[in-house]
């Protein structure tokens, strides 16, 4: 029993984190909202430099050949900067999905991602609309019994507009007879790999911003005067914080443990669930009370925590809403004879 | 006590029904956040204007119908039923326009109230600063006698409907020496006024909700206080109050934003059903709201016989900005992966307006004193707890 | 529309409380606790004497002839003194239900009844016991489909312990042999009576007990000082009672609201089951924070708080649960065609 | 990362496991606040002491094995499982035990620690006084120095277990001059001692659970100091770090409560469906004991490497207490009418032990430092915001 990462892990994570707090400002994702595409070539190119962008490219298709534990913290970090670059769907969803797909797929696009050649995006019939869609080299669409990678030629994409201007989402039509990569059954467990794993990248992020979010309220009320007082002497102030920080710290070991499930191909449905809920809980909280620490100002463009916000309440709808992880816990905690209580966890 | 409405109150609904049925627009009109819309809700008000709808609380000679407290609340629940157009000029309305019947002099009244209820002048709110916010004794703008004028320098913002106002209310300090909330002054100013320059802020939306104004050297007749000079304060608070009080948030507003969210629950209720918490929070959603209704009614019914006001008016703005953001919550929930889309995008379904109510309700708790300072004197003033 | 009481009302209601408060003490409550049959027979005496317990008697059988929206602010005031005798039971209840059954009934307890000569009890089979059901000369005991007015030689007893001792609950056994006084759809009809009935009179009771919880810890707050000042000047004290206050505030409206339905005969049931959730909801609330501001004190039977804590708890699950009530009001608003909205409220 | 257990750990496991079977009593002993259940609960100890599973952190020389925190909440996890009974001398065990072994003198540990592991000596908190709460600072109660002894006078009240126990600890204030948490010092007060009085106070359900004391000139050999004197602040914080820390709420115990819950809402669905909040709070007590596992592991993993405890630490208090008063009051909801009912009550049906708990659970977020003030520490210690 070892529920730490590794001084590796720890130490890599560091170094992205200062990677994407340096390069990823508010000012550079604003000129990013305020750009064509909403994307960044040259952003993604960094990312491929660093090696992220094949970080779980398997070693013989020229990646660093990682596994989603060693990526979940550097999820989290990618939420801790809102990334609007697909990096977190690339590395926990297309590539792990691609892998297991295997043979000519895996042969002619897993290289291309891991060297920044190709932006891949990843859409999911649950989430009706696929985000990056139109800047993708490569659209990996999950259906339930259905899943396609598509190169631009293959479909048409419709641009529909997301509260988080980060967010490019996209309705997609397949054009007539293009096949899918895989059917049927292989396609139904695709499926729900594709749904598991974004809704880990979903919380991983959502844990990211919500600390971000904390960080933005407390150093913003240590400066701001009101009353002729800091504002984040007030104990009503402090006491906003104080609660988000309580449920984002106990939804931390459950995003890891889900990471660790689906890396270790364990069981993982309802720890995925488990950990979306309470860290886009943790995210909302955090989102509602930055709000309102901020006052006013808090309502507008002009501070950065909407970037946050508006990321944390898309988080909290896509790769499964509420409802859908809520029945998946449903399902096991109310089955007969499942074991719960002392001793159960692991 | 009697529940039913007399007849002629069945009588005035009926008349404001059937005149809001022939003149509310088919098409909802743009937001009054961008100049097009903004004219739209301008030429709304001139049209409630003739039809003496505009401002049914003020006297009949100033346009009004004297209604009591309980016409307003069903000319309220009339106007939300009917889906009519937000108030462009509440500000105004609300704010202003009680204060001056309050405070202004004969010459004010007939000046300006005409223009403010037919939409020709639109009025915009000088409340905050930067660095006072809620705290309005903060206020550091100044306005410097100097003969028949006051000379104002000095910064507003958060100031809403300012960007294509016509005019500004708000407090100056007209004594240098003065601190806190003494030495204050309540000036009206025309926005067109050379030295002032008015830059949009743009809100959670994006669109400009608010601005900052800024003041060099702005010269405004003397005739235009409200009120004695350096009693700014009390003038304030007496605005101060309307907004936090009864008038600026009827409780049909609520009961529609319910009934609309029970409606969304039962055409997805399938898919809500997952979350067992959805199906609760319409509930709650509703109850609330008629709880807001029964108690609205039963604080009027004591007003027009002449009852006060208390303390426990500050449990207003809480409970209904919390519900507020508690039904637009429950929304989002529902809509699930939806939610995040503009009412525009071409596949947004029914997500109808639900993000922009969320987006909106995200004020409530903020704006016009937050919350956190109305518990604060929900405890000392109506608790009596110490301070 | 009048939604005011009239000032008869307010000035019979400030009456009764001053009464109320200066007889029915914590210290005479623990009185009461501590005696053999739980009641004191000459607080009973003293009810009656004032009028009360024959206050919804008619005037013909020696009664105030009072309706049930006379009597809701006088339900609010024995909640604010945790009033242990049945007097709420007896007016909003048991004196209605006997009129409306009329007859020989009719004329032989209710001049008992107003003259305190008989103590009557009410039971509801959804309650599953029978307060005061060994202290009465009458047991009013309904089930979905029978009536029974019991005298102490028609049913035996069997004393169940509450968390609240002023609670004094039995489970009883109808002798054989012994006949309704209503059955069939008569029966229905008064079951339903008695539980709207009983509902609303625990309503009543919750936002007495609420705002007794209230002045109780702000009192408390006021006085005991930690850390060097007096702990009801801190913030989070301040807006746990502030958060008390806004709920209680908003729930008494629809308790007078749900009285007056009933008290005109209109359709109740929607009115009630609002009014008993929000009522209990608030004092529910107001025992949580209200324990918390008192620290450590208020985990004691040193201090008065659970004395009127413990009946807000017993008032949730008596007469209708949280669940049925909200099963009421969601069948009202769930329901196709019904009229929501603005202007559906009067 | 590995979240499997070691053979060893499995071992361990079924050996705690094992013992257990065998070894808890069939029928619940009596609760504690009662002088019988007090003598019953002496004895299990006694039990558990015999065959080791006392202390299972502590040195195998002092009657432990040991145990690292992964075997404890191994450990713990089997224990209540098992549904063992409550330890009585959890002040001594978790709180004065670990402080004696940090600060106490060899002769003190050999004295004290092998009758606090059988259940011989049984000790009380002697923390709070009247008018101090949680502000031990605010520490009245003197010990004078004479010769060999302190003289001790003054009151301590909530203190814990003090009706039936045989020693207490607690702070004292030698130097006479000192003010707020200097010139404390810590001393052990065996309760037998003349001049000592105490006063049951009963507890929500009517027991004695606290009890006041009195010191009216009080003996007690300097040899019963821990630590310096004067330095009593920097041993209690110490004891009160342990208070708040990992080693009083193990995971465990809410785990088993969320299970019951689970099947409570099982066993009563059709009804408690008919609150919708109701299931909803269930699978929520479900998730978050299982958060609570789930991290306690990671800190304990951490810990064991060498890490330290941070003030996230503080996060604990109020996550736990907080959980455990909420699946509580889902249990009183799920019991409607029933929930008032005591246990032993002949008509109580089902409802077990549901109230107890509930009872118990309106203590968590008030003791061992209010989860106000905890929430004080978490922003700015854990967060930096300002005081």
């Amino acid at each position: 029993m070892d529920f730490t990462f590794s001084e590796d892990q720890l130490l890599f994570r560091d170094s992205v984190r200062d990677f994407l707090v340096n390069e990823v400002t508010p000012e550079r994702i604003r000129g990013i909202w305020e750009s064509d595409s909403g994307r960044d070539d040259g952003l993604w190119q960094q990312l491929a430099e660093m090696g992220l962008t094949g970080i779980t490219v398997p070693e013989a298709h020229g990646g660093l050949g990682m596994d989603e534990l060693d990526f979940v913290l550097l999820a989290q970090e990618c939420g801790y900067v809102a990334l609007p670059e697909p990096l977190v769907n690339t590395a926990l969803v297309a590539v792990p999905v691609i892998s297991q797909l295997g043979g000519q797929a895996a042969a002619e696009w897993l290289p291309k991602i891991a060297a920044g050649e190709t932006r891949v995006a990843v859409g999911c019939s649950d989430n009706g609309l696929a985000e990056d869609a139109a800047q993708a080299g490569l659209l990996l669409w999950a259906e339930p019994q259905a899943l396609y990678l598509l190169t631009p030629d293959q479909f048409s994409a419709r641009f529909n507009e997301s509260v988080d201007p980060s967010r490019r989402l996209y309705a997609i039509d397949i054009a007539a007879g293009v096949l899918p990569a895989a059917s049927g059954e292989q396609a139904a467990a695709l499926y729900q790999a594709v749904l598991d794993r974004g809704a880990l990248g979903a919380a991983a992020q959502a844990l990211g911003l919500a600390q971000r979010m904390i960080d933005i309220s407390v150093q913003y009320t240590s400066e701001r005067q009101q009353f002729g007082k800091v504002i984040g002497s007030f104990q009503a102030v402090k006491h906003h914080m104080a609660n988000v920080a309580v449920r984002l710290e106990y939804a931390k070991a459950p995003v890891t443990r889900a990471a660790y499930a689906l890396a270790r191909g364990e069981a993982a449905q309802v720890a995925v669930s488990h950990a979306k809920l309470v860290a886009c809980e943790a995210a909302n909280l955090a989102a509602k009370n930055s709000i309102q620490v901020h006052g006013a100002m808090g309502y507008t463009w002009e501070v950065d925590l909407h970037i946050f916000m508006k990321k944390a309440w898309a988080m909290a709808g896509t790769f499964g809403d509420t409802g859908f992880h809520k029945q998946r816990v449903a399902e096991h905690i109310f089955a007969d004879g499942v074991a719960l209580g002392a001793g159960t966890t692991f | 006590m009697n529940l039913n409405y007399t007849d002629q109150q069945n009588a005035f609904r009926e008349e404001v029904r059937s005149w809001l049925a022939e003149h509310v627009p088919a098409e909802p009109l743009k937001t009054f956040d961008t100049e097009e819309g903004f004219q739209q809700h301008r030429e709304w008000e001139a049209t409630l204007n003739k039809g003496r709808w505009g401002m049914v609380t003020w006297p009949e000679e100033l346009g009004g119908r004297a209604c009591d407290l309980i016409e307003w609340l069903i000319f309220e629940e009339e106007y939300y039923r009917a889906r009519a157009p937000l108030r462009v000029n509440q500000n105004g309305i609300f704010l202003l326009g009680p204060t001056l019947m309050e405070y202004g002099t004969e010459e004010q009244k007939a000046r300006i109230l005409p223009k403010m209820a037919n939409g020709e002048e639109v009025w915009a709110q000088g409340w905050s600063e930067p660095n006072a916010g809620s705290d309005m004794a903060a206020i550091r703008s100044t306005a410097r006698k100097d003969g028949d004028k006051y000379i104002i320098n000095g910064q507003k913002t958060w100031s809403t409907r300012a960007v294509w106002a016509d005019w500004l209310f708000g407090m100056f300090r007209t004594d240098p020496d003065s601190e806190r909330h003494r030495g204050l002054t309540f000036i009206l100013v025309p926005l067109n006024t050379p030295g002032i320059t008015v830059r949009p802020i743009p809100q959670l939306d994006g669109l400009p909700g608010f601005a900052e104004i800024f003041f060099d050297n702005v010269e405004v007749d003397v005739a235009n206080r409200l009120g004695d000079e350096g009693a700014g304060w009390s003038v304030a608070m007496a605005t101060a109050g309307f907004e936090r009080g009864l008038m600026l948030r009827s409780p049909a507003r609520f009961q529609e934003t319910a009934r609309r969210l029970v409606e969304l629950y039962k055409a997805n209720q399938a898919s809500a059903d997952r979350d067992p918490a959805v199906r609760d929070a319409v509930m709650r959603a509703w109850m609330d709201a008629e709880s807001y209704c029964l108690t609205t009614y039963e604080t009027a019914c004591r007003l027009t016989q002449g009852g006060k006001i208390g303390a426990e008016s500050s449990t207003n703005k809480i409970f209904w900005s919390e519900l507020d953001q508690a039904m637009h919550a429950t929304a989002m929930s529902i809509l699930g992966a939806r939610a995040e889309l503009l009412p525009h995008a071409p596949d947004a379904g029914d997500v109808g307006t639900w993000l922009d109510g969320w987006l909106f309700a995200q004020s409530g708790p903020i704006y016009a004193g937050t919350n956190e300072i109305q518990r604060n004197i929900i405890a000392e003033r109506m608790l009596g707890m110490p301070r």
